[in-house]
């Protein structure tokens, strides 16, 4: 049940054992998101991440907080870097344990869902004409939306 | 009353600074009520600066979070309070 | 774009690993079964899992490819043991690459209701009192039908 | 004319039987259309078999798959084919 900001790679496979090594249950979901090297039609060399430390860790606990108490969640992690990341580098990692595989699903959903919009991450594409912040997406607003509208799973 | 001012991502460097204090003794005493003043207010004082400053503080979309959270412009900004402006967020 | 069925435990490591060394998807999610420790309120000591060879393969690689036809997945994953599983095993690895995480995700929940009620595997639980066979539950049933209704994310 | 039966799981265990090879030889004429015949039609004859055997083929939410596939009571079954009697599937 914790939060790592990181500016170095994401050792997927020992945050999994972690993540499963200290809770028994019988569901778990992991999201991984990576360094695109498109986006849309335009190439993408690298992406700068910058954030505001303090708040994004507040806002990722919380999330956390919220998916046991929406989800029932046994045991959950969210790691997420910053700074400068190549294309095919780990960006985020979310991983939630559960008793039943419908609750492991829709926290990880949740808590991707809620993080894209709600966690002070900001993303600039170096591309082949120079480097350009990346706009939010209406629809990450709506998948956001999604989960004050519905009962959880 | 000092209040610290955070600015971040297309904000940050547009204004070429991430980081200032405002000491609000030059405000109107019309806007500070009881010892706390809202965020439009600080908005308001911080577009004071130049073209750029008001282009850039008063864009739409803007996102305020007080001390962490993400508040709106109606809410009460107290003596070191950390207020911070950007951008719509795009992690994850 | 491949299915195993094996008696040997998942290694979970090297399924991520070659999952996404292959593809250049900028969304991985990954679901994983593991042997409960109890059913409601009885304790469970073991599982035995029967299956239908040829069906189950036939099955599991046909939901792949529905997988990818709904989801555009880039790649996919499914790995399902049989044979007796001891507690805290790992029974089943689904895994599924996409451009975007809606996908990736959902991909992963399609997979493994489907898998729940349409592919040959009959789980038998060791208990305290003997040993029985586990029931369908109209739960599953039900998460199996959104799919049908639904037109993918 | 020769079918092979396949049971699993509960069915498999009740009939301590887990694979047979089905002669309809034995059937009514009748029953045999253009070399094929009914799902339904290769349960009677197993259910004739005796009383475990007409309690198991017969229970309520009996699965049938012909050569992999799920089917209905009305599939046409023909000569080599597999067809695979089981309760409700649970993996996962």
């Amino acid at each position: 049940m914790s939060v790592s900001l990181q500016a170095e790679p994401i050792d997927i496979a020992a945050e999994y054992a972690a993540l499963v090594g200290k809770a028994s249950g019988a569901a778990v979901t992991t999201f991984t998101g990576y360094v695109r090297d498109h986006t849309g039609e335009d190439a993408v060399g690298a992406l700068e991440l910058e954030h505001y430390p303090e708040m994004a860790l507040t806002v990722l606990q919380d999330l956390g907080r919220q998916a046991v108490e929406r989800f029932g969640l046994i045991n959950w992690r969210i790691v997420h870097r910053f700074g400068l990341l190549p294309v095919s580098e780990t960006i985020v990692w979310v991983g939630a344990v559960a008793d039943h595989r419908g609750e492991a699903i829709s926290a990880c959903e949740f808590m991707m869902d809620t993080l894209k919009t709600d966690a002070p991450f900001w993303k600039r594409e170096q591309g082949p004409e120079g480097a350009r912040w990346v706009a939010s997406r209406a629809q990450d607003g709506e998948r956001r939306a999604r989960w004050e509208r519905s009962e959880g799973i | 009353m000092s209040i610290t001012i955070k600015l971040f991502a297309s904000l940050r460097e547009a204004l070429g600074e991430a980081e200032l204090q405002l000491e609000l003794g030059a405000l109107p005493p019309a806007e500070v009520v009881d010892g706390a003043i809202r965020v439009d207010s600080i908005k308001a004082v911080l577009s004071a600066r130049g073209a750029d400053w008001s282009d850039a503080i008063n864009q739409p979309n803007l996102v305020h979070a007080l001390n962490h959270k993400v508040v709106y412009l109606d809410a009460l900004v107290k003596d070191g309070d950390e207020l911070a402006l950007f951008p719509p967020m795009t992690g994850g």
